[in-house]
Protein backbone atom coordinates (compact mmCIF):
# COMPACT_ATOMS: atom_id res chain seq x y z
CA UNK A 1 0.00 0.00 0.00
CA UNK A 2 1.23 3.66 -0.61
CA UNK A 3 -0.09 5.77 2.18
CA UNK A 4 -1.30 9.58 0.24
CA UNK A 5 -1.62 12.06 2.66
CA UNK A 6 -3.77 15.11 1.66
CA UNK A 7 -3.22 18.92 2.98
CA UNK A 8 -5.52 21.87 2.73
CA UNK A 9 -8.09 22.58 -0.09
CA UNK A 10 -7.31 18.99 -1.35
CA UNK A 11 -9.20 17.39 1.28
CA UNK A 12 -11.67 18.73 0.20
CA UNK A 13 -11.17 17.19 -2.97
CA UNK A 14 -10.92 14.15 -1.97
CA UNK A 15 -13.33 14.54 1.32
CA UNK A 16 -10.64 12.80 3.79
CA UNK A 17 -6.90 13.60 4.82
CA UNK A 18 -5.58 9.93 4.10
CA UNK A 19 -6.13 7.65 1.88
CA UNK A 20 -4.50 4.08 0.58
CA UNK A 21 -3.20 3.74 -3.18
CA UNK A 22 -2.23 0.30 -4.12
CA UNK A 23 -1.34 1.44 -7.58
CA UNK A 24 2.86 2.12 -7.08
CA UNK A 25 5.23 0.98 -9.89
CA UNK A 26 5.98 5.04 -9.82
CA UNK A 27 4.98 8.18 -8.04
CA UNK A 28 3.80 9.56 -11.17
CA UNK A 29 1.60 6.27 -11.69
CA UNK A 30 -0.36 6.44 -8.38
CA UNK A 31 -0.80 10.16 -8.67
CA UNK A 32 -2.64 9.66 -12.36
CA UNK A 33 -5.14 6.67 -10.24
CA UNK A 34 -5.17 9.26 -8.13
CA UNK A 35 -6.06 12.13 -10.79
CA UNK A 36 -8.57 9.43 -12.46
CA UNK A 37 -10.66 8.80 -9.18
CA UNK A 38 -10.97 12.61 -8.11
CA UNK A 39 -10.85 14.57 -11.53
CA UNK A 40 -11.24 17.86 -9.95
CA UNK A 41 -7.65 17.22 -8.77
CA UNK A 42 -6.08 17.55 -12.06
CA UNK A 43 -7.14 22.02 -12.04
CA UNK A 44 -5.18 22.11 -8.76
CA UNK A 45 -1.72 23.09 -8.00
CA UNK A 46 0.71 21.54 -5.43
CA UNK A 47 3.66 20.23 -4.45
CA UNK A 48 4.55 16.56 -3.70
CA UNK A 49 6.85 15.27 -1.09
CA UNK A 50 7.67 11.74 -0.62
CA UNK A 51 8.45 10.62 2.88
CA UNK A 52 8.90 13.85 3.90
CA UNK A 53 11.09 15.12 1.00
CA UNK A 54 9.85 17.28 -1.31
CA UNK A 55 10.41 15.75 -4.98
CA UNK A 56 9.72 17.18 -8.41
CA UNK A 57 10.37 13.72 -10.46
CA UNK A 58 9.38 10.37 -11.29
CA UNK A 59 10.73 7.39 -8.62
CA UNK A 60 10.06 4.00 -8.11
CA UNK A 61 7.82 4.05 -4.78
CA UNK A 62 7.85 1.09 -2.69
CA UNK A 63 5.68 -0.34 -0.16
CA UNK A 64 4.88 1.54 2.66
CA UNK A 65 5.97 5.28 1.22
CA UNK A 66 3.49 7.99 2.12
CA UNK A 67 2.94 10.75 -0.86
CA UNK A 68 1.96 14.06 0.65
CA UNK A 69 -0.11 16.49 -2.01
CA UNK A 70 0.19 19.96 -0.66
CA UNK A 71 -1.16 22.85 -2.14
CA UNK A 72 -0.13 26.43 -1.80
CA UNK A 73 1.41 27.28 1.52
CA UNK A 74 -0.25 29.46 3.65
CA UNK A 75 1.63 30.20 6.74
CA UNK A 76 1.85 33.11 8.82
CA UNK B 1 27.00 27.40 26.53
CA UNK B 2 28.43 27.24 23.12
CA UNK B 3 28.12 23.45 23.05
CA UNK B 4 24.52 23.86 24.42
CA UNK B 5 23.73 26.05 22.08
CA UNK B 6 25.27 23.57 19.44
CA UNK B 7 23.33 20.58 20.67
CA UNK B 8 19.73 22.15 20.92
CA UNK B 9 20.54 23.62 17.38
CA UNK B 10 20.38 19.87 16.05
CA UNK B 11 17.29 18.72 16.79
CA UNK B 12 13.57 20.48 15.31
CA UNK B 13 12.20 22.48 18.11
CA UNK B 14 8.50 22.17 17.74
CA UNK B 15 6.54 25.69 16.52
CA UNK B 16 3.15 24.82 16.63
CA UNK B 17 0.61 25.92 19.27
CA UNK B 18 -3.10 24.96 20.10
CA UNK B 19 -5.02 28.08 18.48
CA UNK B 20 -3.52 31.58 18.99
CA UNK B 21 -0.56 33.12 20.62
CA UNK B 22 -1.24 35.20 23.39
CA UNK B 23 0.44 38.97 24.03
CA UNK B 24 1.22 37.52 27.48
CA UNK B 25 3.37 34.67 25.66
CA UNK B 26 5.43 37.19 23.71
CA UNK B 27 6.04 39.54 27.13
CA UNK B 28 6.91 36.21 28.47
CA UNK B 29 9.35 35.73 26.12
CA UNK B 30 10.81 39.25 25.65
CA UNK B 31 11.45 39.16 29.32
CA UNK B 32 13.05 35.57 29.51
CA UNK B 33 15.75 37.65 27.19
CA UNK B 34 16.22 40.33 29.97
CA UNK B 35 19.50 38.49 31.52
CA UNK B 36 21.10 37.99 28.05
CA UNK B 37 22.92 41.47 28.20
CA UNK B 38 24.63 41.30 25.11
CA UNK B 39 21.08 42.06 23.36
CA UNK B 40 21.04 45.27 21.85
CA UNK B 41 17.91 44.56 19.61
CA UNK B 42 15.06 42.50 19.27
CA UNK B 43 12.97 42.07 16.23
CA UNK B 44 9.52 41.02 16.29
CA UNK B 45 6.66 39.97 13.71
CA UNK B 46 3.68 38.88 14.68
CA UNK B 47 1.17 37.88 11.56
CA UNK B 48 -2.75 38.78 12.90
CA UNK B 49 -5.98 36.83 11.24
CA UNK B 50 -7.77 39.69 9.37
CA UNK B 51 -11.55 40.08 8.93
CA UNK B 52 -11.11 39.89 4.86
CA UNK B 53 -14.25 40.78 2.82
CA UNK B 54 -14.33 37.78 0.14
CA UNK B 55 -17.32 37.76 -2.24
CA UNK B 56 -18.83 39.89 0.23
CA UNK B 57 -18.25 37.38 2.87
CA UNK B 58 -16.61 38.22 6.05
CA UNK B 59 -13.51 35.50 7.56
CA UNK B 60 -14.13 35.27 11.01
CA UNK B 61 -11.02 32.61 11.76
CA UNK B 62 -8.51 31.04 10.13
CA UNK B 63 -8.58 27.58 10.97
CA UNK B 64 -4.84 26.38 10.64
CA UNK B 65 -3.34 23.13 9.81
CA UNK B 66 0.58 21.39 8.47
CA UNK B 67 2.11 18.60 7.21
CA UNK B 68 3.61 19.59 10.69
CA UNK B 69 6.67 16.62 10.69
CA UNK B 70 7.70 18.53 7.04
CA UNK B 71 6.87 22.02 8.25
CA UNK B 72 8.95 21.05 11.83
CA UNK B 73 11.90 19.54 9.22
CA UNK B 74 11.37 23.08 6.80
CA UNK B 75 11.70 25.13 9.64
CA UNK B 76 14.65 23.88 11.47
CA UNK B 77 16.71 23.95 8.24
CA UNK B 78 15.28 27.92 7.56
CA UNK B 79 16.45 28.04 11.43
CA UNK B 80 20.24 27.00 10.67
CA UNK B 81 20.58 28.56 7.84
CA UNK B 82 19.68 31.96 9.48
CA UNK B 83 22.00 31.39 12.46
CA UNK B 84 24.57 31.39 9.93
CA UNK B 85 23.62 33.89 7.55
CA UNK B 86 22.94 36.78 10.74
CA UNK B 87 25.11 36.75 13.91
CA UNK B 88 21.91 36.47 16.26
CA UNK B 89 21.87 35.83 19.81
CA UNK B 90 18.73 33.95 19.66
CA UNK B 91 15.47 33.43 17.63
CA UNK B 92 12.08 31.72 18.52
CA UNK B 93 9.36 30.91 15.87
CA UNK B 94 5.69 29.99 17.09
CA UNK B 95 2.80 29.46 14.44
CA UNK B 96 -0.71 28.34 15.42
CA UNK B 97 -2.70 25.42 14.58
CA UNK B 98 -6.16 24.86 15.45
CA UNK B 99 -8.95 27.81 14.97
CA UNK B 100 -7.62 31.41 15.52
CA UNK B 101 -10.39 34.20 15.27
CA UNK B 102 -10.12 37.26 13.52
CA UNK B 103 -7.81 39.71 15.62
CA UNK B 104 -5.71 37.26 17.23
CA UNK B 105 -2.07 36.43 16.24
CA UNK B 106 -1.23 32.85 14.48
CA UNK B 107 2.59 34.10 13.80
CA UNK B 108 5.34 34.92 16.02
CA UNK B 109 9.13 35.45 15.06
CA UNK B 110 11.37 36.94 17.55
CA UNK B 111 15.58 37.71 17.04
CA UNK B 112 17.56 38.78 18.71
CA UNK B 113 21.59 40.39 17.93
CA UNK B 114 23.83 42.76 19.60
CA UNK B 115 23.01 45.14 16.85
CA UNK B 116 19.50 46.16 15.39
CA UNK B 117 20.34 45.56 11.32
CA UNK B 118 21.40 41.67 11.85
CA UNK B 119 18.17 41.37 14.57
CA UNK B 120 15.99 43.07 11.97
CA UNK B 121 17.31 41.58 8.65
CA UNK B 122 17.14 38.19 10.21
CA UNK B 123 13.34 38.58 11.29
CA UNK B 124 12.53 39.85 7.72
CA UNK B 125 14.77 36.82 6.08
CA UNK B 126 12.98 34.29 8.82
CA UNK B 127 9.41 35.28 7.76
CA UNK B 128 9.68 35.10 4.49
CA UNK B 129 11.23 32.30 4.37
CA UNK B 130 8.32 30.51 6.71
CA UNK B 131 5.64 31.48 4.66
CA UNK B 132 7.38 30.30 1.57
CA UNK B 133 8.97 26.76 2.90
CA UNK B 134 6.60 25.30 5.60
CA UNK B 135 3.63 23.17 4.46
CA UNK B 136 1.04 24.86 6.77
CA UNK B 137 -2.75 25.68 5.31
CA UNK B 138 -5.27 28.01 6.29
CA UNK B 139 -9.19 27.32 6.07
CA UNK B 140 -11.04 31.04 6.40
CA UNK B 141 -14.15 30.40 7.68
CA UNK B 142 -16.62 32.54 6.99
CA UNK B 143 -18.96 34.15 9.60
CA UNK B 144 -21.95 31.86 7.57
CA UNK B 145 -19.45 29.11 8.55
CA UNK B 146 -19.05 28.18 5.14
CA UNK B 147 -15.00 28.68 4.43
CA UNK B 148 -12.29 28.97 1.39
CA UNK B 149 -8.87 28.47 1.31
CA UNK B 150 -6.37 30.57 2.23
CA UNK B 151 -3.47 31.86 -0.27
CA UNK B 152 -0.59 34.02 0.51
CA UNK B 153 0.27 36.76 -1.39
CA UNK C 1 -12.90 57.78 12.36
CA UNK C 2 -10.90 58.96 9.64
CA UNK C 3 -11.10 62.85 11.03
CA UNK C 4 -10.29 61.03 14.21
CA UNK C 5 -7.03 60.01 13.12
CA UNK C 6 -6.57 63.24 11.53
CA UNK C 7 -6.75 65.32 14.58
CA UNK C 8 -4.64 62.77 16.62
CA UNK C 9 -2.15 63.03 13.85
CA UNK C 10 -1.57 66.82 13.98
CA UNK C 11 -0.32 67.04 17.91
CA UNK C 12 3.03 65.70 18.42
CA UNK C 13 2.15 62.64 20.96
CA UNK C 14 4.41 62.42 24.04
CA UNK C 15 6.91 59.55 23.28
CA UNK C 16 8.96 59.40 26.42
CA UNK C 17 8.41 57.00 29.21
CA UNK C 18 10.31 57.12 32.71
CA UNK C 19 13.09 54.40 33.09
CA UNK C 20 12.35 51.03 31.25
CA UNK C 21 9.91 50.09 29.42
CA UNK C 22 8.22 46.75 30.50
CA UNK C 23 7.34 43.80 28.57
CA UNK C 24 3.37 44.21 30.13
CA UNK C 25 3.52 47.27 28.55
CA UNK C 26 4.66 45.37 25.20
CA UNK C 27 1.99 42.90 25.66
CA UNK C 28 -0.77 45.15 26.44
CA UNK C 29 0.02 47.28 23.23
CA UNK C 30 -0.47 43.91 21.14
CA UNK C 31 -3.61 43.09 22.93
CA UNK C 32 -5.57 46.61 22.20
CA UNK C 33 -5.04 45.78 18.61
CA UNK C 34 -6.97 42.95 18.68
CA UNK C 35 -10.04 44.57 18.00
CA UNK C 36 -8.52 46.17 14.31
CA UNK C 37 -9.06 43.13 12.58
CA UNK C 38 -7.62 44.85 9.41
CA UNK C 39 -4.17 44.49 10.76
CA UNK C 40 -2.74 41.42 9.18
CA UNK C 41 1.07 42.42 10.61
CA UNK C 42 2.72 44.09 12.98
CA UNK C 43 6.71 44.44 13.27
CA UNK C 44 8.24 45.47 16.90
CA UNK C 45 11.60 46.60 17.78
CA UNK C 46 12.96 46.56 20.83
CA UNK C 47 16.16 48.49 21.93
CA UNK C 48 17.82 46.67 24.78
CA UNK C 49 20.95 47.98 26.65
CA UNK C 50 23.67 45.91 26.49
CA UNK C 51 26.31 45.56 29.40
CA UNK C 52 29.40 46.41 26.95
CA UNK C 53 32.57 46.27 28.21
CA UNK C 54 34.45 49.52 27.53
CA UNK C 55 38.26 49.98 27.99
CA UNK C 56 38.18 46.95 30.39
CA UNK C 57 34.95 48.73 32.55
CA UNK C 58 31.26 46.87 32.20
CA UNK C 59 28.05 49.04 31.58
CA UNK C 60 25.75 48.52 34.22
CA UNK C 61 23.07 50.93 32.83
CA UNK C 62 22.31 54.06 30.65
CA UNK C 63 21.07 57.05 31.98
CA UNK C 64 19.08 58.93 28.56
CA UNK C 65 18.50 62.88 28.20
CA UNK C 66 16.77 64.37 26.09
CA UNK C 67 16.17 67.55 24.05
CA UNK C 68 12.24 66.76 24.46
CA UNK C 69 10.94 69.50 22.97
CA UNK C 70 12.68 69.14 19.73
CA UNK C 71 13.15 65.28 20.18
CA UNK C 72 8.95 65.18 20.04
CA UNK C 73 8.73 67.64 16.99
CA UNK C 74 11.38 65.33 15.21
CA UNK C 75 9.64 62.55 16.04
CA UNK C 76 6.21 63.92 15.15
CA UNK C 77 7.54 64.68 11.77
CA UNK C 78 9.07 61.38 11.53
CA UNK C 79 5.57 59.86 12.45
CA UNK C 80 4.05 61.81 9.66
CA UNK C 81 6.44 61.29 6.86
CA UNK C 82 5.95 57.09 7.61
CA UNK C 83 2.33 57.42 7.73
CA UNK C 84 2.66 59.28 4.10
CA UNK C 85 5.72 56.31 3.01
CA UNK C 86 3.62 53.14 4.34
CA UNK C 87 0.18 52.19 4.46
CA UNK C 88 -0.25 51.70 8.01
CA UNK C 89 -2.56 50.90 10.29
CA UNK C 90 -0.94 52.76 13.10
CA UNK C 91 2.22 52.85 15.02
CA UNK C 92 3.56 53.45 18.07
CA UNK C 93 6.95 55.26 19.42
CA UNK C 94 8.40 54.82 22.87
CA UNK C 95 12.29 56.39 24.36
CA UNK C 96 13.08 55.75 27.77
CA UNK C 97 14.49 58.82 29.68
CA UNK C 98 16.28 58.16 33.06
CA UNK C 99 18.04 54.57 33.76
CA UNK C 100 17.56 52.01 32.56
CA UNK C 101 19.91 49.14 33.66
CA UNK C 102 21.47 46.73 31.38
CA UNK C 103 19.35 43.70 29.92
CA UNK C 104 15.84 46.50 30.50
CA UNK C 105 14.54 47.78 27.05
CA UNK C 106 14.72 51.39 26.09
CA UNK C 107 13.20 52.01 22.72
CA UNK C 108 9.81 50.24 21.94
CA UNK C 109 8.65 50.77 18.42
CA UNK C 110 5.49 49.20 17.01
CA UNK C 111 4.07 49.30 13.07
CA UNK C 112 0.83 47.60 11.87
CA UNK C 113 -0.49 47.29 8.47
CA UNK C 114 -2.73 44.89 6.56
CA UNK C 115 0.50 43.12 5.10
CA UNK C 116 3.97 42.50 6.48
CA UNK C 117 6.01 44.20 4.14
CA UNK C 118 4.62 48.08 4.40
CA UNK C 119 4.54 46.59 8.55
CA UNK C 120 8.47 46.26 8.20
CA UNK C 121 10.14 48.59 5.80
CA UNK C 122 7.71 51.06 7.93
CA UNK C 123 9.50 49.96 11.13
CA UNK C 124 12.97 49.84 10.11
CA UNK C 125 12.51 53.28 8.68
CA UNK C 126 11.60 54.46 11.89
CA UNK C 127 14.35 52.78 13.91
CA UNK C 128 16.56 54.54 11.17
CA UNK C 129 15.17 57.91 11.35
CA UNK C 130 14.45 58.09 15.09
CA UNK C 131 18.10 56.94 16.19
CA UNK C 132 19.52 59.62 13.35
CA UNK C 133 17.41 62.93 13.84
CA UNK C 134 16.01 62.53 18.03
CA UNK C 135 18.25 64.43 19.90
CA UNK C 136 18.43 61.64 22.64
CA UNK C 137 21.58 61.20 25.04
CA UNK C 138 22.77 58.13 26.82
CA UNK C 139 25.12 58.10 29.70
CA UNK C 140 26.55 54.75 30.18
CA UNK C 141 27.43 53.83 33.71
CA UNK C 142 29.71 51.59 34.95
CA UNK C 143 29.46 49.16 37.38
CA UNK C 144 32.65 51.30 39.28
CA UNK C 145 29.98 54.51 38.76
CA UNK C 146 32.00 56.37 36.39
CA UNK C 147 30.91 57.10 32.59
CA UNK C 148 31.15 57.78 29.05
CA UNK C 149 29.01 59.07 26.74
CA UNK C 150 27.19 56.34 24.32
CA UNK C 151 27.61 56.83 20.44
CA UNK C 152 25.23 55.43 17.88
CA UNK C 153 27.57 53.22 15.22
CA UNK D 1 20.45 87.12 27.89
CA UNK D 2 20.58 84.25 25.46
CA UNK D 3 19.84 81.01 26.87
CA UNK D 4 22.42 78.03 25.81
CA UNK D 5 21.25 74.71 26.58
CA UNK D 6 23.51 71.85 26.80
CA UNK D 7 22.64 68.03 26.10
CA UNK D 8 25.14 65.13 26.60
CA UNK D 9 28.52 64.83 27.20
CA UNK D 10 28.63 68.76 26.64
CA UNK D 11 27.17 68.93 30.38
CA UNK D 12 29.98 67.54 31.61
CA UNK D 13 32.00 70.42 30.12
CA UNK D 14 30.40 73.18 31.11
CA UNK D 15 29.59 71.29 34.26
CA UNK D 16 26.10 72.34 33.98
CA UNK D 17 22.74 72.10 31.37
CA UNK D 18 22.09 75.63 31.22
CA UNK D 19 23.86 78.78 30.92
CA UNK D 20 23.33 82.06 29.76
CA UNK D 21 25.45 84.52 27.68
CA UNK D 22 25.59 88.19 27.62
CA UNK D 23 26.82 88.16 23.59
CA UNK D 24 24.34 88.02 21.00
CA UNK D 25 25.41 90.40 18.34
CA UNK D 26 24.76 86.41 16.18
CA UNK D 27 24.87 83.26 16.88
CA UNK D 28 28.54 82.38 15.41
CA UNK D 29 30.08 85.10 17.75
CA UNK D 30 27.80 83.89 21.06
CA UNK D 31 29.14 80.63 20.45
CA UNK D 32 32.22 81.79 19.87
CA UNK D 33 32.52 83.50 23.41
CA UNK D 34 31.32 80.21 25.05
CA UNK D 35 34.33 78.56 23.87
CA UNK D 36 36.83 80.79 24.91
CA UNK D 37 34.88 80.28 28.33
CA UNK D 38 35.18 76.75 27.63
CA UNK D 39 37.92 75.85 25.21
CA UNK D 40 37.32 71.68 25.61
CA UNK D 41 34.04 72.59 23.56
CA UNK D 42 36.50 73.27 20.22
CA UNK D 43 37.51 69.62 20.26
CA UNK D 44 33.77 68.33 20.12
CA UNK D 45 31.24 67.68 17.42
CA UNK D 46 27.36 69.01 18.60
CA UNK D 47 24.53 70.73 16.55
CA UNK D 48 22.96 73.70 16.84
CA UNK D 49 19.50 74.51 17.37
CA UNK D 50 17.57 77.52 17.75
CA UNK D 51 14.75 78.38 19.31
CA UNK D 52 13.67 74.63 18.47
CA UNK D 53 15.14 74.43 14.90
CA UNK D 54 18.18 72.66 13.89
CA UNK D 55 20.24 75.66 11.64
CA UNK D 56 23.46 75.39 10.35
CA UNK D 57 24.08 78.96 9.06
CA UNK D 58 25.07 82.16 11.54
CA UNK D 59 22.37 84.09 12.09
CA UNK D 60 21.30 87.25 14.38
CA UNK D 61 20.49 86.77 17.71
CA UNK D 62 17.39 88.60 19.97
CA UNK D 63 17.24 88.87 23.44
CA UNK D 64 15.48 85.26 24.98
CA UNK D 65 16.73 82.88 22.34
CA UNK D 66 17.31 79.70 23.07
CA UNK D 67 20.24 78.06 21.64
CA UNK D 68 20.54 74.41 22.16
CA UNK D 69 24.03 72.63 21.85
CA UNK D 70 23.38 68.69 20.81
CA UNK D 71 26.43 66.12 20.52
CA UNK D 72 26.13 63.19 18.31
CA UNK D 73 22.68 61.20 19.09
CA UNK D 74 22.29 58.19 21.10
CA UNK D 75 19.03 57.37 21.32
CA UNK D 76 18.03 53.68 21.11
Amino acid sequence: MIHIHLYGELTDIVGKEKIEMSTFQSLRKCLDALKEEFPSLNAKVYRVALNNEIIDEDVQLKQGDIIALMPPFAGG
Amino acid sequence: MQEDKIMKRKEPKNIFLDGAISPEKIANSIAHHQVKTNIGAHDIFLGQVRADKIDGKEVKAIEYSANIELALKEVHEIREATFEKFDLTCMHIYHSLGKVKAGELCLFVFTSSAHRNEAMEACRYLVEEIKAKAPIFGKEIFLDDTHTWKVNK
